[in-house]
């Protein structure tokens, strides 16, 4: 089994390879295209199994050292950079999520991208990020992991703005791409300090004990190392991961084809951030109450402040689309407490529920959009849910595999969610009893208790505006279920959904994935990673507030008619309207951040404009004759000094004069460059 | 050899009026001695027998006779002209620029010779084993290109000017494919200097390059073709076009060392060729002979080296008798469009086919051996050759497709015209 | 070798540097104050070869770093004297001295 | 002895050609003596265990660079008279500057005492190199193929736009 | 010095010699009566138009430009040629990628029309 790990380098390169041929060959083939980057993916799936297997079967000692392969890569003249590929239970966790989410996404995007003008060319960007993506997993080093962070922004730019004839998807991508891009300079900015530090970049020795130790004790700008980089880092994924306040890019984001959503958005690229955070854990648990706790505190606040906004949106994509960023929350909430595998177990079960709901979504919309287009309406907003309604008649396929993914996202036992958000909220609650003080534990619990509750109301009202009632309108009447390339994906998705969550049960196999995945960071020394045992209290508390949830949002929005006001909106007044322009984030953001940038830039655009056309020595002269001209003007009101207007003309005069040195040719300049390093030689020489 | 040559040093350290305190070696005295063979023995022969040779070919391939009236088979008319060049009044136009003028034929001698440093001509007769060996060779050539350029532009006629760029263009053109067989060589080889490559050429190694490489050696022959002006190549003195290119304005003994420069360069080439693929002086019998007998094994080994440089002599004339001219567009195509590309293509595949054949490493350094490294040089041999004639295959389907598509582009134009 | 002393080497590098800096500073045509800078370059790569000689005869470090140089020679000396094709194509004129749009 | 004399020939040649470089009216011989200062520089390189570096001098700065100079001068001659001033304004600065420079330069070439090794030559320059460029400078090599391709690039598009715009 | 270069500095005082010599020897023995008509420039027997500096194509000086850059190229490959063998894979790939881009390069100038005669 061990020779099998020397398939891994090979996971990332079959969607590369069906990226080129597409590009290069295959791009005027529909067909084609979806069929090389279907198989490119699915030999990648095939691929990760063969290696997850190796894994399994390596047991307990590989499982947390892993298996490495480095390649020295970057010779330069001093050192060299290595970069390489390892493959430990963590990855291989993330390895059995990630090619298979990606390869149903692909299924179903063959059917929902059909009659797309670019369908060949929104496979091949696929592949690109599935490459990316995986390259990511597979990376033993934050170098090759950057670049392929890199490859996934970049992709993600493009398919938001894949329909770039609208311009609010052009808009979309660009706000993404520049959003991520903070995250992305900070985390450089983090890599650099760590490589000039520590001279790697590999994991495996940045998490040598002494290596942390040294790290901790290393000052940049009056601060410890650690804590420095690994604020730097955790920028990179806030970004990435749209954490606030970095978040605004992802509800845009949805301007992208759904499949995209899916893939990107939800199930992988945003958890690419979360993925970072929980392989630098140790980086952030050096100093306790440091980094690890900004962590949590975002994490909280995300969850809470995301869910929120969720329940007053329309869309329903945007719903979802707040949701993830309010999981993602959860995740930080529990890397944040140095619960490393309560962390990983959500991020996982997430991918797949999450990627469930948004592809059900997307099938809705799709069913809606064939609907509007045979009754011929094209006003309808195929994606307001407040024009659906009564569709679970009309796609049972969809409605009950949708039902599971709300299950496992609202944390109904015994669906995947359940197990994992119980997790990180009995970790927080643990930590909380454990102190024996309200800190930032119990905080942390309360937001996740009370994200579990407006969770379970905004699905709720998903469920209840979508599925039940009668149809809002005449899209809606006409919908009809999308064929099998689509609903299969779904069913298989609903299967994980349902059932993913068992591989970390306390009751069976004694948490397995714990064991499997939860232990990797054991090497640095530096997190306590025991699991936390089940938690009666929490489990029913949580659930409690789920179902309570769940039945108050369907309850209010199952028989909602065309036309009612909102029944939350009448609930909440003044606050649901804050809740629906999303706390005015994104006006905030405009008003200080590009109203200023622009002002400012307006600014130097002037200031530049007056200072580099005319010569330094032109603006002090021309500054010279105005104050020359002032004072000119009033000594003459005053006492007729001609003495000053004297000054004046000096300054006019000297700007006109100096202002001819600039001549414009270059062998002025060399000429005074020359004189230059002859007097600094002569300088040196003579040690004046 | 060797008592004249202690002899001859014992004589010169007796000279008083010696300028260096040291008596010049024996290796000083064979050098300057090889030298002067190489610049009065070989330059001028050269010119005076290929004269001969290609008057008779050519000659021949067009149904003629050639000289016969002076001397037996006329080759006391190629003495005639000699003298003729070196007596004849050398006029220089009103115009020219003098020292430049003057200057000119002798740098397009000079770099002619200079190649000649690096051929062996027998086992144990080389000038110089210089490591750059091939490299040098590209080296020197840039003097030619610079004196023709020097010749044509100083002559202060539009002819020549317009030869002498015509040249350049040509010359710079073909200079890239040929530098690129070179490298190709060199990978194989693993080294530059001609004596590796020809020991490298022994049948236990593998044997000739030409075997393994025929199409680097086509690209370099057809290259090295270019850069001697031969037919189908001469365009820069197509009589018919610009009378006689760069060298118009030159008479007596100035055109006499264009014409050495030539002839010199063409033999070059062939003595070239001869040492890089067709192993030199190699054949049967020379080495044991050689380790027997010095002389008369370094005698065979000229003969087998002369007869394989007169065989390209002889094919360059053939070519000359049957080809026509190319158009200088068609020749500019042809090196940058076919023979560049191609030879780039067969590095790179060549290279490729050498590292799956690569011995495990030697000399400290720790190298895995290639894949296929037990098959040794015979094998190297015979995979070489047959990714050359894949290249070959490959590069023939391209040229193909491509005269497919600008036929049809031009029955479009035509199409195009009539309606 | 060591006939000849390492500062011979240097100073005539730098007696071709002055050379070529006078040429490039005094000279009213593009292309000869491009000689003069082909000069100045060629003044640094004896100064590297000479260093490698000298200082560190075992590797060749001085060397890769003349050849590099030559290399940026030829690709600086090619767009030069196509911009210089360009603006006498343009203008009519290879004198620097009528090429000052950048003039204030 | 005989190096010496060697290396006075070749100094003779790599500064008298820069000095016909930068005196002469003629730009063609000034082209002329570059090429013989290029030559010189490559007799230099020999003598200092760098003989394929003479030959890359010779290949690219006599075979290249001074050919691509002389068709540039060829190009652009319409303008070149050789009678008047080849020298701007700025010359008599020059004049001062220059010899300033050089004898500065001299005194810091003759006051620096140089670590000068004894050591024997490398034998495998041409090995050394090439693992070198893969190796320790593998991004300058590579890079150097970008420059080269941007050169190209640009040099096409400066030298040809302006010649569809004249057709 | 290296030693093997000597010959090549004999060689060419020797092939020097060649026209300097065969000049002098020709210049001694060759009549000279030079006079208006031998030395006006040849044109076939036609009085010469104009100026001898014709308008000059910039197509020979595109080759040349292209020349300059696979010129370059090539110096860069002939050491990594002579180390290719004691070298592991990588240097084929590094290689490849340094041919790949200037192939590109020759690719832009055939697409761009640089190397038409036109």
């Amino acid at each position: 089994m061990e020779q099998l790990f020397a398939l891994t380098p090979l996971i990332p390169v079959f969607p590369l390879l069906a990226f080129a041929l597409i590009v290069l060959w295959a791009n005027k083939n529909n067909k084609l295209s979806a069929g090389l980057a279907i198989g490119g993916i699915g030999l990648s799936t095939l691929t990760s199994w063969a290696v997850i297997a190796a894994t399994v079967a390596a047991g307990h000692e590989v499982q947390i050292a892993g298996w490495s392969l480095p390649v020295p890569w970057l010779p330069t003249a001093a050192s060299i950079f290595n970069t390489g590929f390892a493959v430990d239970g963590f990855t291989a966790a993330m390895l059995f999520m990630v090619p298979l989410v990606c390869t149903l996404i692909f299924i179903y995007a063959a059917e929902y991208m059909e009659g797309d003008p670019r369908y060949a060319r929104f496979f091949a960007y696929v592949s690109l990020f599935a490459a990316g993506m995986l390259t990511l997993i597979v990376a033993d080093n934050l170098l090759l992991l950057f670049i392929a962070w890199e490859i996934m922004g970049l992709c993600s730019y493009l398919l938001i703005g894949f329909w770039f004839e609208k311009d609010s998807a052009k808009k979309a991508g660009l706000k993404a791409f520049l959003t991520t891009r903070i995250g992305d300079v900070l985390l450089f900015a983090g890599m650099l300090f760590l490589y000039s530090r520590t001279g790697t970049l590999t994991f495996r020795e940045i998490f040598k004990p002494e290596v942390l130790d040294e790290l901790s004790r290393m000052l940049i700008w009056g601060l410890p190392a650690s804590t420095v980089i690994s604020l730097l880092v955790f920028g990179g994924a806030v970004g990435k991961s749209a954490q606030f306040p970095l978040h605004v890019w992802l509800p845009d984001a949805m301007e992208g084809p759904t499949p995209v959503s899916a893939l990107i958005h939800a199930a992988t690229m945003v958890s690419a951030g979360v993925y970072l955070v929980a392989r630098m854990l140790p980086l952030f648990a050096i100093v306790p109450q440091g980094t690890l706790s900004w962590v949590a505190i975002i994490g909280s606040v995300t969850a809470f402040f995301g869910a929120t906004i969720s329940i007053a949106q329309n869309d329903i994509k945007r719903v979802l689309a707040y949701s993830t960023i309010s999981q993602l929350g959860y995740m930080m909430i529990a890397l944040g407490l140095g619960g490393f595998l309560a962390g990983v177990f959500h991020l996982l079960t997430h991918a797949f529920f999450k990627a469930l709901l948004f592809l059900g979504s997307g099938s809705i919309i799709h069913a809606v959009h064939h609907g509007a287009e045979h009754a011929d309406d094209h006003h309808t907003d195929p994606q307001d849910m407040m024009n659906m309604g009564g569709l679970y008649a009309k796609m049972k396929r969809t409605s009950w595999a949708y039902f599971a993914g709300t299950a496992a996202l609202v944390g109904i036992f015994p669906f995947a969610g359940f197990w994992s958000k119980d997790e990180i909220l009995a970790e927080a609650w643990v930590q909380w009893h454990e102190a024996g003080s309200i800190g930032l534990p119990f905080w942390a619990w309360l937001a996740g208790t009370l994200g579990a509750f407006l969770t379970a109301l905004y699905m709720g009202r998903q469920i209840g505006l979508v599925f039940f009632g009668k149809p809002r309108s005449k899209a809606a009447e006409h919908a009809v279920e999308p064929g099998n390339r689509m609903t299969v994906p779904l069913l298989v998705l609903a299967l994980f959904a349902a059932f993913i969550g068992f591989i970390n049960v306390p009751f069976i196999a004694n948490g397995w994935l714990h064991h499997f995945a939860g232990l990797v960071h054991e090497p640095a020394e530096v997190l306590h990673l025991e699991a936390v045992p089940f938690q009666i209290s929490v489990a029913l508390v949580s659930t409690a507030v789920a179902l309570l949830g769940f039945f108050l949002g369907w309850g209010m929005y199952r028989n909602l008619k065309a036309g009612q006001q909102d029944p939350l909106a009448r609930m909440l007044g003044p606050v649901f309207t804050v809740l629906k322009n999303k706390y005015y984030v994104d006006e905030f953001y405009k008003f200080v951040f590009i109203d200023t940038t622009v002002a400012l830039a307006n600014f130097s655009a002037k200031f530049d404009y007056d200072w580099v056309i005319n010569p330094i020595v032109n603006f002090v002269g021309n500054t010279g004759r105005l104050l020359g001209e002032l004072s000119g003007r009033i000594d003459t009101v005053v006492v007729d000094g001609m003495g000053v207007l004297g000054t004046a003309r000096l300054f006019k005069w000297m700007g006109r004069e100096l202002r001819l040195t600039q001549t414009g040719q270059a062998q002025n300049y060399l000429l005074v460059i020359a004189l230059v390093s002859l007097s600094l030689i002569a300088m040196y020489l003579f040690g004046i | 050899m060797e008592p004249i040559i202690t002899w001859l040093a014992n004589l010169l350290a007796n000279v008083s009026w010696w300028p260096w305190p040291a008596p010049p070696s024996a290796a000083i005295i064979i050098w300057v001695v090889y030298g002067l063979f190489i610049a009065f023995g070989i330059a001028p022969l050269a010119m005076i027998v290929l004269t001969w040779l290609e008057r008779k070919i050519i000659a021949r391939i067009q149904d003629r006779i050639g000289p016969n009236m002076a001397g037996p088979f006329g080759w006391l008319q190629a003495v005639a002209d000699a003298i003729k060049m070196l007596t004849k009044e050398d006029t220089t136009p009103a115009g020219a620029d003098r020292i430049p003028f003057n200057l000119g034929p002798g740098l397009i001698a000079v770099s002619a010779v200079l190649v000649f440093a690096v051929i062996p001509l027998a086992p144990g007769i080389i000038g110089s084993d210089l490591n750059i060996g091939i490299f040098y060779v590209v080296a020197v050539g840039s003097f030619g290109v610079l004196g023709t350029l020097m010749a044509g532009w100083s002559s202060n006629n539009k002819y020549a000017l317009l030869g002498a760029f015509r040249a350049v263009a040509q010359l710079v053109s073909y200079e890239i494919p040929m530098a690129i067989s070179l490298i190709t060589v060199a990978v194989v080889a693993g080294s530059m200097s001609t004596l590796t490559i020809i020991h490298n050429q022994a049948v236990a190694n593998g044997g000739w390059y030409i075997v393994a490489m025929p199409i680097t050696f086509l690209v370099f022959f057809l290259a090295g073709m270019a850069e001697t002006n031969r037919s189908p190549f001469d365009l820069l003195e197509a009589d018919s076009e610009i009378v006689a290119g760069f060298h118009v304005e030159y008479s007596g003994m100035k055109y006499a060392m264009v014409m050495i420069g030539e002839y010199v360069h063409m033999l070059a080439l062939a003595g070239l060729s001869a040492t890089i693929f067709l192993g030199g002086w190699r054949g049967p019998f020379v080495e044991q002979l050689y380790n027997a007998v010095p002389i008369l094994g370094g005698l065979l080994g000229l003969v087998y080296f002369l007869a394989k440089v007169l065989l390209f002599i002889f094919v360059m004339m053939w070519f000359r008798g049957t080809l026509p001219r190319f158009r200088i567009d068609q020749l500019l195509d042809f090196g940058w469009k076919f023979l560049t590309p191609l030879s780039l293509f067969n590095l790179l595949t060549s290279a490729f086919v050498v590292k799956l054949f690569q011995p495990a490493g030697t000399a400290g350094v720790a190298l895995p051996a290639g894949p296929l490294a037990g098959f040794g040089g015979l094998g190297l041999t015979s995979a070489l050759l047959i990714s050359n004639l894949l290249v070959a295959f490959i590069a023939s389907l391209a040229v193909r497709s491509l005269a497919r598509r600008s036929r049809g582009n031009v029955l479009k134009a035509v199409a195009g015209v009539e309606g | 070798m060591q006939n000849i002393p390492l500062t011979w080497w240097l100073s005539v590098a730098t007696a071709l540097f002055s050379l070529g800096l006078y040429g490039a500073l005094s000279r009213k045509n593009a292309i000869a104050i491009l000689m003069g800078l082909e000069l100045m370059l060629n003044a640094v790569n004896i100064n590297l070869v000479a260093f490698n000689r000298y200082i560190t005869p075992q590797n060749v470090t001085g060397q890769v770093f003349a050849v590099f140089v030559i290399a940026i020679a030829a690709a600086e000396a090619a767009v030069a004297l196509a911009i210089i094709i360009a603006a006498y194509r343009q203008r009519g004129t290879v004198n620097v001295d009528d090429l000052d749009s950048m003039k204030f | 002895m005989t190096e010496q004399i060697v290396f006075f020939i070749f100094t003779i040649m790599v500064l008298g050609g820069g000095l016909g470089v930068v005196s002469t009216k003629n730009l063609y011989y000034a082209a002329l003596f570059l090429s013989l200062s290029f030559s010189g520089m490559a007799g230099y390189f020999i003598m200092l265990n760098a003989g394929f570096l003479a030959a890359v001098q010779i290949i690219v700065y006599v075979g290249a660079i001074a050919i691509l100079i002389l068709f540039a001068i060829m190009l652009s001659r319409k303008v070149m008279t050789t009678n008047e001033p080849q020298t701007n304004k700025q010359n008599w600065l020059a004049l001062i500057v220059t010899p300033l420079l050089y004898l500065t330069l001299i005194f810091l070439v003759v006051k620096v005492n140089w670590p000068v090794s004894s050591a024997a030559p490398a034998l495998d320059v041409l090995t050394q190199m090439g693992a070198q460029f893969l190796g320790g400078y593998l991004i300058p090599f590579e890079v150097m193929s970008v420059l080269l391709l941007v050169a190209l690039v640009g040099a096409i598009i400066l030298a040809r736009d302006v010649e569809k715009g004249r057709e | 010095m290296q030693n093997e270069f000597i010959f090549v500095g004999i060689l060419t005082i020797c092939a020097i010699l060649l026209p300097v010599g065969g000049m002098g020897m020709s210049w001694m023995l060759r009549p000279h009566k030079p006079n208006k008509l031998k030395q006006t420039t040849y044109e076939c027997g036609l009085e010469t138009v104009g100026e001898t500096w014709a308008q000059f194509k910039v197509s020979y000086y595109i080759y040349a430009l292209i020349f300059v850059v696979f010129d370059v190229e090539a110096v860069f490959l002939f050491p990594w040629a002579v180390a290719y063998n004691k070298l592991p894979l990588y240097a084929l790939a590094e290689v490849l990628i340094f041919v790949l881009i200037l192939l590109f390069a020759l690719v832009y100038a055939w697409r761009k029309g640089a190397l038409e005669w036109i």
